[in-house]
C-alpha cells in the first residue's frame, strides 16, 4: 500500500499539512535536517524520537512559530511561507505546547473562550463553543476554576480543549500524556480518536508513551537528531532494530515491563 | 466580591458609579468649598487611573507615557476653548483656525481627548511592536519627549510657564459625569473580546498566538482607548484648575497615578477606582492633619511635610500586606452562583456552528 | 581637532557617570527582576550625610569633614546600609509580589526618602567643596579635562570589570542569578537566597553612594532632587543595554551620555532645548532595532 | 464692617518652593508687625491667615480659596508664577487684590492673572538688561556668551532682558549661546563650546538659579574660563559660594544688600530686625520683596481709605517712583511690575560678596519684549 | 526505631482547596518509596511540603531526627534533602553547567562534587555536549535530564523526584531508573519517587504508597498487592 505520508513531489497538491525538506539550524546545531512529513486529514500520525531529536521544533515549524532555514510548509499543497503563527491557527492548524502554557490568571472557561475570540467569534458565541468543548471532554466541573491552580494533568487536558475550540482541521499535540497514568493516557487516546472521528481532524501526536503511540497512530515517523530514521505503520516501527536501539531500549511501557523487571532485579541484586 | 470580569453582569460599573455618586452627593451636601474641590480632583484622578487601567490592567505593560496623553488633552482644551483675545497674547504660534476657536467645554474636551487618541494611534502603532519592559521604556521616552517639546515650543504651549485663563466650568457634578463615563468605557472594553484577548496575551503571549490572537492589534486598541480616556481627564483637569503647565503632566503625576492603580489592584476596574478614591482621601486627610484638627479645644496637628511621608509609607505597607492591591483581581458585584454539572462524555465535541 | 577631542572626553565622562548609575540599577534588576526607582534617592541620601541636617542656608560639614578614606568609607557605608535596610524592611516582604507592585513600592520608598530629606535639610541646596584638586584641568591629547572626568571613566571601567567577574565567576554571583530566576527553587537547592539578595542590595547601595560622591564633586552642591534624574537615565540605559546585562547597562549609559553630549554640541541653537527629545527618539529607535537591548541576556532569550 | 483686616498667605510650607517662599513671607510678616505696632491700618489691626500650597498647583488654588473663605482682603501668593497663579486667580475671581511674594515674570500680573494682581519685585528682564548695560559701561564688556538654563521661565526672562539690551549698545555683540537644564549632571559640552570660541568672551550671561547655576559656574571655572559672569538675582546669597572656592569676577543685581553694606542704613536695620525675629539674617535678596509688597499695599489702602479691590488697585496704579525701603516702585494700568528700577550691583571677589555699585537701566523694558512678541 | 523521614497527619491547603488531608508516611534510610495516585491527589504538594516550599496547615515532618515543618527550604536542603520538581524547572537563563553547580553550594568536599559532575555527565552525555548552552534552549526531555542531574549534584541523603519519566524517551527513563537503583545500592541513597506507572514501582521492588484526594489510600509491596486492590484504591471504588 502507498505510504500515506510520503512527501509528494514539490508543487503537486496533496491534501494535508505537509512539511517539505525542512532544515532548521541553531547556532552550531542542526535541529532538523531535510525532514519531510505529512499529516493527512482524519488520520493520526505519530512523531517519536529521542530527546532533542527535533520533534518540538518540527511542531513549531508546522504551526508557523518558527521559520525553517530551508524548506517550506504546505497546506493542501499551498505554501504557507511567510504566514504568521496567528494565521496558521486561523487556517485551522492548532497546537498544544510541551508545557501547559495556560492563561494562568484566567478561568478555565475563559481560556477556551480566547481561542474562539482569536478565530473572530463574538464573545457570546465563543463562550457557548467553549463550554460545549469543555462539557464534551467531561471537564465541565473545572469551568469556574482558575487555570493556574490546576494539577499538572488537568492543565494538559485544558490545553487540548483550548486547542480544539473552533474545530481545527489539524491538531499538533506535543506530549499531551506526559505525567499521566496509563489509565489517564488511555482516556486521552480515546479522546483523540473521537477528534478524528467527529471532526475529521488530522492529528500529529508527539509522545514518549510508546504504547499510546502504537495504539492510536495509523502511521508513525521516527526522528533522530534531526533526521527521519524510520517511518511506517506501528508494526514496522516497533520492530525496527534501529528504532529500538535509538529510542525504546527495553521498555516497560512497550511490553508490560516483564522482561525489564527481570533486568531491574539483576541490577538491584 | 467575585472573581474575574463576567460580561453578562453590569453590576460592577453600576456599583462603582453609585459609589462615586454617593461620595459626591455627601460632599456636596456636607462639605466645604475646599472639600468639594478635593472631591472634584479625586473624580478627575479616577478618570486618569481608569484610563491607565484600560491599557495596563489588561496588557500588564507598565506604561509611563499615559500622563503625556493627559497633557495633550489638557493643552488641547487650552487651544480650543480659551478666549481668543487671551490666545493671541500667550499662544502666538497657534494656527489660525485654533487661534479663533472658542468651543464650548464639552466639545472642546472631546476634541482634545480625540487628539490624545490620535497621538496614541501614531505612537502606539510604532512602539507597540515592543513588549514588556522595552515597551515601558518606550512609553517613558514618550513622556519625556512630550515634556521637552511642550516645555520649549514657546509659541504654541507658552513653554515652561503656565497658560492661565482657561475657562473653568468643571465642578463636582461635571467631573462625576465624566468619571462614570470613563468607568463605563473601561467596563465595556474589559468585557469585550478585546479585553479578554489582551488579558490572554498578558498571561501567555506565545499561547495567545496559538489561539489566533493578534497581540499587536489588541494592544493598539487598548492603547488608543486608554489614551482617549486619559486625554479626557487632562481636559477636565485643565478646565477645573484653569491653569496648564508641562510639569503638571510629568513624572510626579505619573507615579502617583500608577501607584493608585497598582494599590487598588492593577487588573481590576474596581481596583482602579478604589485606588484613586482611597489614596485621594488619605492625602486629603493628612493634609488636614497638617493644618490641624481642632478636636474640641485640643488642636491635633502634624508638622509640615509629614503628609508626603505618611502617604509613601501607607503605600508601602499596603503593598506589603496586599501585593496584588486592595482588590487583587476582584470586582465589586453580586456573585451569581456558577452552576457546573458534570456532564456525560457523550456530548458531541463541537456543536453545528452557529453561523 | 582639540575641540573634537574635548567633546569626546566630555561625552565619555558624562557617559560613564550614567554608566555607573545604570550599573546599580542593572545589578538589582539582574538579581531581583526589580526596577529600583528608589536608587536615585539612595544616591541623594548618601550624599546628604556629608552635611549636618539643618533647614538654614548654610550647613556645616558632617561626614564631609572626615579624612578622605573615612569619608569614602562612611558614604559607601551609608549607601549600603540604607539599601540593606530597605531590603530588610520592605523588599524582602514582596518576594511573591508582581513586578508592578515592587516597582511602585520602590518609588514610594524613594518618595519617602526624599521627603524625609526635605524635612531634615529643607529644599535649599547645600554648598560643599569636597576635593578641589579633582576640578583642576589636566591636559590630555590637546584637550583640557577636569581630573574628575578621568576619575569617573576609570571608576566605571574598574567597577564594570569587577562586578561582571563577580556575577559570572563567583559562587555568590551564580547564586544571585539563580535566586533572581526562581527564588523558591534556588532555596530548595540550598541557596541562602535572602542573604544573597541582601548582599546585592548592599553593593548597589554602595554603588549609589559612589555615584553621589562623583556627582557632588562635579556640582559642588548637595540637593534633594539631584538623584532622581540620574536614576531615570540609568533606568533607560539599563533597558537599552539589555536588562540584566551589566556590560549592556554600562554601554547603554555611555551611549546616552555620548548621544546627549554630542547632540548638545552639534545641534543648531534653536534645536538644542529639544536635545533630550532627540535622545529619547534615539532610544525608541534603538529598541525597535533591538527589542531585547544591545546585549540579549538569557533572561530575555527563550524558546517555545 | 469693622474688626481686623485679614491678610492671607498662600505659600509653600513644604516641597521645594518652601525655601523660596518662607523668607519673603517672614519679611512681609515683619512689616505687618510694624504696621500693627504703629496702630494698624485704617485704625484696624491686621490679622494674618496662612495656608500651605505644598508646592502643588491644585493645592495652591485650594489654599487661595481657603484664605478667601477666611475673609482675606489681600491674598499673598507663592513666589513663583506657576505655583502662585492658581491662588491668585481665585482671588481675582472673588475680586480681591493679590500680590506675588517675589515673582519676576510679567505674567504674574495683569497679563497672566488679572487686573488686581501685582508683584513688588523687579522683573527678571530688568535684571538681565541691567547686567548688560552695567557691564558694558563699567566693565567694558563688548562681547558676551549667553548660557540659558531652560528649566524655568525666570531664566528665560533674564536672558530676554539681556538679549534686548546688549545688542543695542554701541559695538557690543553676543558671540555665542547655549542652553542647559538645571538638573544636568554635567554641562561639559556647553563649557567646551565656550572654550572653542576664538577668544574668551568678556562676559558670560548666565541665566539660571541655584543649584544649576552654582554647578555651572563651578564647571566653567574648572575649565579655566575666567570671563566675568553676569547673573540674575536668583543666585544672590553667600550660602552656596563654598561650591566655587575663591570665586571672583561674578556679578549679581540685587534689590538690597544682605551683606551689611547697603548704601541705605535702614536696610541693615531691617536685616538686624529680621535676624532678631527669626534667628538668622536674610539669606538672599528675595527676602525684601515680601516687605515691600506690604509696604506699598498698605500705602495704597491708606490712600484709598478702603479695602475695596478696585479702589486699592487704582491707588497702586497711581504710584510713580513711590519710595520704599528697597528702592522706588512704579505701577501703571499696563504693568503691575517694575520694568525699570534701581538695582544694587553685588560682586563676588575671591569668594567675598559685596555691593560695588548701583544701576538703573536707561529705558524701561517694553511690554512686547516682556511678552516675547 | 528512628526513620529518615517521618510524616504525621500532614495537612496542606491552597486557599479553599485542601490538597493534603492528614497524611502519614515513614521512610527508612536507604529505602525507596513510590508515590502514585490519580491526578490532583496531592503528590506534588507532598514533595513541596517536605522541601519547605509550601507551609503545612497542620501535622509534623521529621527529617533525619530534625523537626523541619516550617523551616526554610535552604535549611532542609542543607540537612541532605534534594528535590526534583515536577515539570522541568531548570534555571532557563543559566547555562547547563551553572545549573549543575547551583545545588553544590552546601557541599564542602570539592573532589566528591567533581566526581559527581563526571558521573551525571556519564549518565546523560547530552549534558557534556551542551554544557555551556543556555538551559532554557534545551528540549523538554533534555531539561528533565538536567533537573534530575541537578538534584543528584546536591549529593542528598534523600532524593525526591516528581515524575522522573516526564518527557523522557523510554530508554532514557530506563537509564535513569538503573542509575537510581545503583545509587541506592552504592550510596545508601534513599528515594521518594512520584511515578504514575505502577509497573515502574514493580520493577524497582520498592514499597508503594497510593494517594487519593490528599489521603493515603493504599500502601505496601506492589508485587504482593492485587491489581484489583490497586484499581479500587485508584478509582476510590469502596469494595462492598
Ligand atoms: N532556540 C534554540 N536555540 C538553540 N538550540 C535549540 C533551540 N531550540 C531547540 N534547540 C535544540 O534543538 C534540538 C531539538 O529540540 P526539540 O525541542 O525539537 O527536541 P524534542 O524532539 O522536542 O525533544 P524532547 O522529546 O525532549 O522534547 C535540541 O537539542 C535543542 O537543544
Ligand atoms: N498553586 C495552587 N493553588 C491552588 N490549588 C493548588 C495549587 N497547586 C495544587 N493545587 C491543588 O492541590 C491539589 C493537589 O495538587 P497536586 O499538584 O499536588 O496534585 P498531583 O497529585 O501532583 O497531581 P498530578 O498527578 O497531576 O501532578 C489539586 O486539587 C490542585 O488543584
Ligand atoms: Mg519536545
Ligand atoms: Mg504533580
Amino acid at each position: 500500500m502507498a505510504n500515506p505520508i510520503a512527501p509528494s513531489a514539490p508543487g503537486a497538491t496533496a491534501a494535508g499539512l505537509q512539511a517539505c525538506g525542512i532544515d532548521v539550524a541553531f547556532a552550531g546545531l542542526r535541529a532538523l535536517n531535510a525532514v519531510d512529513l505529512r499529516v493527512p486529514p482524519a488520520t493520526i500520525v505519530g512523531l517519536i524520537g529521542p530527546n532533542g531529536a527535533g520533534k518540538t521544533t518540527m511542531v513549531n515549524i508546522l504551526t508557523g512559530f518558527q521559520a525553517p532555514s530551508d524548506g517550506e510548509v504546505r497546506l493542501d499543497g499551498k505554501s504557507l511561507a511567510g504566514v504568521s503563527a496567528v494565521d496558521f491557527r486561523r487556517r485551522g492548524i492548532a497546537r498544544t505546547f510541551q508545557g501547559g502554557r495556560l492563561f494562568r490568571d484566567l478561568g478555565v472557561l475563559d481560556n477556551l473562550e480566547v481561542t474562539g475570540i482569536g478565530l473572530g467569534l463574538s464573545r457570546r458565541v465563543a463562550r457557548v463553543e467553549a463550554s460545549q468543548v469543555l462539557e464534551a471532554m467531561g471537564l465541565g466541573a473545572l469551568a469556574a476554576q482558575q487555570a493556574g491552580a490546576l494539577p499538572y494533568t488537568d492543565e494538559r487536558r485544558i490545553a487540548i480543549a483550548r486547542a480544539i475550540v473552533g474545530r481545527p482541521r489539524y491538531l499538533l499535540l506535543d506530549e499531551p500524556a506526559a505525567g499521566m497514568s496509563e489509565h489517564e493516557a488511555g482516556e486521552l487516546s480515546e479522546l483523540i480518536a473521537r477528534l478524528v472521528r467527529e471532526l475529521g481532524c488530522g492529528v500529529l501526536l508527539i509522545e514518549h508513551n510508546v504504547r499510546m503511540v502504537l495504539d492510536t497512530c495509523s502511521h508513525i515517523v521516527v526522528l533522530d537528531s534531526g533526521q527521519v530514521i524510520e517511518s511506517g505503520d506501528p508494526r514496522t516501527v516497533s520492530q525496527s532494530e534501529r528504532v529500538r536501539h535509538a529510542y525504546m531500549g527495553t521498555t516497560a511501557d512497550v511490553h508490560g515491563g516483564v522482561e525489564s523487571v527481570e533486568r531491574e532485579r539483576e541490577v538491584a541484586a | 466580591m467575585s472573581s474575574a470580569i463576567d460580561h453578562r453582569r453590569l453590576s460592577t460599573p453600576v456599583i462603582l458609579c453609585l459609589g462615586l455618586f454617593v461620595i459626591s452627593a455627601s460632599v456636596a451636601l456636607l462639605g466645604s468649598d475646599g472639600l468639594q474641590r478635593t472631591a472634584t480632583e479625586m473624580l478627575i484622578r479616577v478618570v486618569t487611573v481608569v484610563g491607565l487601567y484600560i491599557f495596563i490592567g489588561h496588557s500588564g505593560v507598565m506604561s509611563f507615557g499615559h500622563i503625556a496623553f493627559m497633557g495633550v488633552g489638557a493643552y488641547g482644551v487650552a487651544w480650543t476653548s480659551m478666549d481668543p483675545s487671551l490666545k493671541q497674547y500667550v499662544l502666538t504660534g497657534l494656527p489660525g483656525f485654533l487661534k479663533h476657536a472658542a468651543l464650548p467645554w464639552i466639545p472642546a474636551s472631546l476634541v482634545s481627548a480625540l487628539l490624545a487618541a490620535l497621538v496614541a494611534l501614531a505612537v502606539g502603532s510604532v512602539i507597540l511592536r515592543l513588549v514588556g519592559i522595552a515597551a515601558s521604556i518606550a512609553t517613558f521616552s514618550l513622556l519625556a519627549i512630550f515634556n521637552v517639546v511642550y516645555s520649549n515650543w514657546d509659541s504654541v504651549t507658552a513653554g515652561t510657564s503656565s497658560i492661565v485663563g482657561i475657562p473653568t466650568p468643571v465642578g463636582l457634578w461635571e467631573a462625576l459625569g465624566f468619571a462614570c463615563a470613563a468607568v463605563a468605557i473601561a467596563h465595556a472594553h474589559a468585557v469585550s473580546r478585546h479585553g479578554l484577548a489582551l488579558r490572554a496575551v498578558r498571561e501567555e503571549p506565545v499561547a495567545a498566538r496559538s489561539c489566533g490572537v493578534d497581540a499587536y492589534w489588541q494592544l493598539l486598541v487598548a492603547f488608543v482607548l486608554s489614551a482617549f480616556v486619559c486625554g479626557l481627564s487632562g481636559a477636565l483637569d485643565a478646565q477645573y484648575l484653569g491653569v496648564v503647565n508641562p510639569d503638571a503632566y510629568y513624572l510626579g503625576r505619573t507615579f502617583v497615578c500608577l501607584a493608585m492603580l497598582v494599590i487598588g489592584g492593577v487588573s481590576s476596574l474596581s481596583g482602579a477606582v478604589t485606588g484613586a478614591v482611597v489614596i485621594s482621601a488619605l492625602i486629603e486627610f493628612l493634609v488636614r492633619l497638617e493644618k490641624g484638627f481642632s478636636i474640641g479645644s485640643y488642636l491635633l496637628q502634624a508638622p509640615n511635610g509629614t503628609q508626603e511621608i505618611m502617604v509613601g509609607l501607607a503605600m508601602i505597607v499596603t503593598l506589603i500586606l496586599r501585593p496584588r492591591g486592595l482588590l487583587g483581581r476582584h470586582e465589586f458585584g453580586w456573585r451569581c452562583a456558577a452552576t457546573n454539572t458534570q456532564s456525560p462524555v457523550a456530548v458531541p465535541l463541537v456543536s453545528p456552528r452557529s453561523a | 581637532m582639540n575641540t573634537l577631542m574635548q567633546y569626546l572626553f566630555d561625552a565619555l565622562s558624562t557617559g560613564s557617570l550614567y554608566a555607573l548609575g545604570a550599573l546599580g540599577i542593572a545589578l538589582i534588576f539582574g538579581v531581583m527582576r526589580l526596577v529600583n526607582f528608589a536608587h536615585g534617592d539612595f544616591i541623594t541620601f548618601s550624599v546628604f550625610v556629608l552635611v549636618t541636617p539643618t533647614t538654614e542656608a548654610v550647613a556645616p560639614l558632617l561626614v564631609g569633614a572626615w579624612p578622605t578614606a573615612l569619608l569614602v568609607a562612611g558614604m559607601l557605608g551609608t549607601g549600603a546600609a540604607l539599601a540593606v535596610a530597605c531590603e530588610l524592611l520592605v523588599f524582602r516582604h514582596l518576594r511573591r509580589a508582581a513586578p508592578a507592585a515592587t516597582m511602585v513600592t520602590s518609588f514610594a520608598l524613594g518618595f519617602v526618602i526624599q521627603n524625609i530629606l526635605l524635612v531634615m535639610h529643607s529644599s535649599r541646596p547645600k554648598a560643599i567643596n569636597l576635593w578641589p584638586a579633582l576640578n583642576l584641568p589636566v591636559d590630555l591629547f590637546g584637550a583640557r579635562v577636569p581630573a574628575l572626568q578621568l576619575l569617573t571613566v576609570g571608576v566605571a571601567i574598574v567597577l564594570l570589570a569587577g562586578l561582571a567577574w563577580m556575577l559570572r565567576r563567583t559562587r555568590i554571583g551564580l547564586e544571585m542569578r539563580a535566586a533572581a530566576e526562581d527564588f523558591n527553587m534556588a532555596r530548595g537547592l540550598g541557596v541562602r537566597a535572602n542573604r544573597v539578595i541582601l548582599a546585592a542590595f548592599a553593593m548597589s547601595g554602595a554603588l549609589a553612594a559612589l555615584i553621589g560622591l562623583l556627582m557632588v564633586n562635579q556640582t559642588g552642591l548637595v540637593d534633594v532632587r539631584m538623584g532622581a534624574p540620574m536614576m531615570l537615565v540609568a533606568f533607560v540605559a539599563t533597558v537599552i543595554g539589555g536588562l540584566g546585562s551589566l556590560l549592556g547597562a554600562v554601554l547603554g549609559g555611555l551611549l546616552i551620555g555620548v548621544a546627549s553630549t554630542l547632540l548638545q554640541a552639534g545641534l543648531p541653537f534653536d534645536a538644542r532645548p529639544f536635545r533630550d527629545a532627540f535622545v529619547y527618539l534615539a532610544v525608541i529607535a534603538l529598541l525597535l532595532w533591538r527589542p531585547n537591548g544591545l546585549f540579549v541576556t538569557g533572561a530575555m532569550r527563550q524558546r517555545i | 464692617q469693622n474688626g481686623d483686616i485679614v491678610v492671607g498667605f498662600a505659600n509653600a510650607k513644604s516641597g521645594w518652593m518652601e525655601a523660596y517662599d518662607t523668607p519673603a513671607r517672614r519679611a512681609a510678616l515683619l512689616k505687618i508687625d510694624e504696621i500693627n505696632a504703629a496702630g494698624g491700618l485704617l485704625g484696624r489691626k491686621i490679622k494674618v491667615v496662612e495656608a500651605d500650597t505644598k508646592t502643588d498647583r491644585a493645592q495652591s488654588a485650594k489654599a487661595g480659596l481657603e484664605l478667601l473663605d477666611a475673609g482675606a482682603d489681600l491674598v499673598v501668593v507663592s513666589c513663583d508664577y506657576d505655583f502662585g497663579a492658581p491662588a491668585a486667580l481665585e482671588a481675582q475671581k472673588k475680586g480681591k487684590v493679590s500680590f506675588f511674594l517675589c515673582a519676576e515674570d510679567v505674567k504674574a500680573g495683569i497679563q497672566g492673572v488679572g487686573k488686581n494682581a501685582f508683584s513688588s519685585s523687579v522683573l527678571a528682564a530688568v535684571q538681565g538688561a541691567t547686567m548688560a548695560e552695567w557691564s558694558y559701561n563699567k566693565r567694558h564688556v563688548r562681547n558676551a556668551f549667553v548660557l540659558l538654563d531652560t528649566t524655568i521661565e525666570y531664566n528665560k526672562g533674564t536672558c530676554t532682558g539681556f538679549d534686548w539690551m546688549f545688542p543695542q549698545l554701541q559695538g557690543a555683540a553676543i558671540v555665542g549661546r547655549d542652553t542647559f537644564k538645571n538638573g544636568d549632571a554635567s554641562i561639559a559640552a556647553q563649557v567646551s563650546r565656550i572654550k572653542a570660541l576664538p577668544k574668551e568672551p568678556d562676559a558670560i550671561m548666565l541665566c539660571s538659579y541655584i543649584p544649576g547655576a552654582a554647578s555651572a559656574v563651578r564647571q566653567i571655572r574648572a575649565a579655566g574660563i575666567n570671563s566675568i559672569i553676569l547673573n540674575g538675582a536668583a543666585v544672590d546669597g553667600s550660602y552656596w559660594l563654598e561650591t566655587v572656592p575663591g570665586l571672583t569676577n561674578f556679578v549679581v543685581p540685587v534689590q538690597g544688600s544682605i551683606y551689611g553694606d547697603d548704601p541705605n542704613p535702614k536696610v541693615e536695620e531691617f536685616n538686624k530686625a529680621f535676624a532678631r525675629k527669626y534667628g538668622a539674617r536674610p539669606s538672599s535678596t528675595y527676602v525684601y520683596p515680601g516687605y515691600t509688597l506690604i509696604e506699598v499695599w498698605a500705602k495704597a489702602v491708606e490712600r484709598a481709605k478702603s479695602l475695596d479691590a478696585a479702589k486699592v488697585t487704582a491707588e497702586l496704579e497711581k504710584m510713580r517712583a513711590e519710595p520704599t525701603l528697597f528702592g522706588s516702585r512704579t505701577f501703571t494700568s499696563e504693568i503691575h511690575h517694575q520694568n525699570q528700577a534701581r538695582l544694587l550691583i553685588a560682586e563676588v571677589k575671591t569668594g567675598k560678596p559685596g555691593i560695588v555699585d548701583d544701576w538703573t537701566i536707561s529705558k524701561p523694558v517694553p511690554l512686547e519684549v516682556l511678552l516675547k512678541k | 526505631m528512628t526513620y529518615l523521614l517521618e510524616i504525621r497527619d500532614l495537612q496542606v491547603r491552597y486557599g479553599g482547596i485542601a490538597a493534603l488531608r492528614g497524611l502519614d508516611l515513614t521512610l527508612e534510610a536507604g529505602e525507596t518509596l513510590m508515590v502514585t495516585g490519580p491526578n490532583g491527589a496531592g503528590k506534588s504538594t507532598l514533595m513541596k511540603a517536605i522541601a519547605g516550599l509550601v507551609k503545612p496547615g497542620a501535622g509534623r515532618i521529621d527529617f533525619d531526627g530534625h523537626l523541619v515543618t516550617g523551616r526554610a527550604p535552604e535549611t532542609i536542603a542543607a540537612l541532605g534533602f534534594s528535590m526534583v520538581p515536577e515539570g522541568r524547572q531548570a534555571f532557563g537563563s543559566m547555562t547547563v553547567l551553572e545549573n549543575l553547580r547551583i545545588g553544590t553550594g552546601m557541599r564542602r568536599d570539592r573532589l566528591a562534587v567533581a566526581a559527581d559532575l563526571e558521573y551525571v555527565m556519564e549518565l546523560f552525555p547530552m549534558l557534556r555536549d551542551r554544557a555551556h548552552v543556555q538551559a532554557g534552549l534545551l528540549s523538554g526531555g533534555q531539561q528533565q535530564m538536567l533537573v534530575i542531574a541537578r538534584g543528584l549534584m546536591a549529593g542528598p541523603r534523600l532524593l525526591a523526584i516528581d515524575e522522573p519519566s516526564l518527557g523522557l524517551a523510554p530508554n532514557v527513563t530506563d537509564q535513569v531508573y538503573e542509575a537510581l537503583m545503583r545509587l541506592r545500592r552504592d550510596r545508601q541513597l534513599s528515594l521518594l519517587i512520584v511515578e504514575q506507572s505502577s509497573t515502574r514501582a514493580v520493577m524497582t521492588g520498592a514499597r508503594m504508597l497510593m494517594l487519593r484526594e490528599g489521603r493515603s489510600v493504599l500502601e505496601g509491596d506492589p508485587r504482593t498487592l492485587t491489581a484489583d486492590a490497586m484499581r479500587q484504591a485508584y478509582f476510590g471504588l469502596e469494595a462492598v
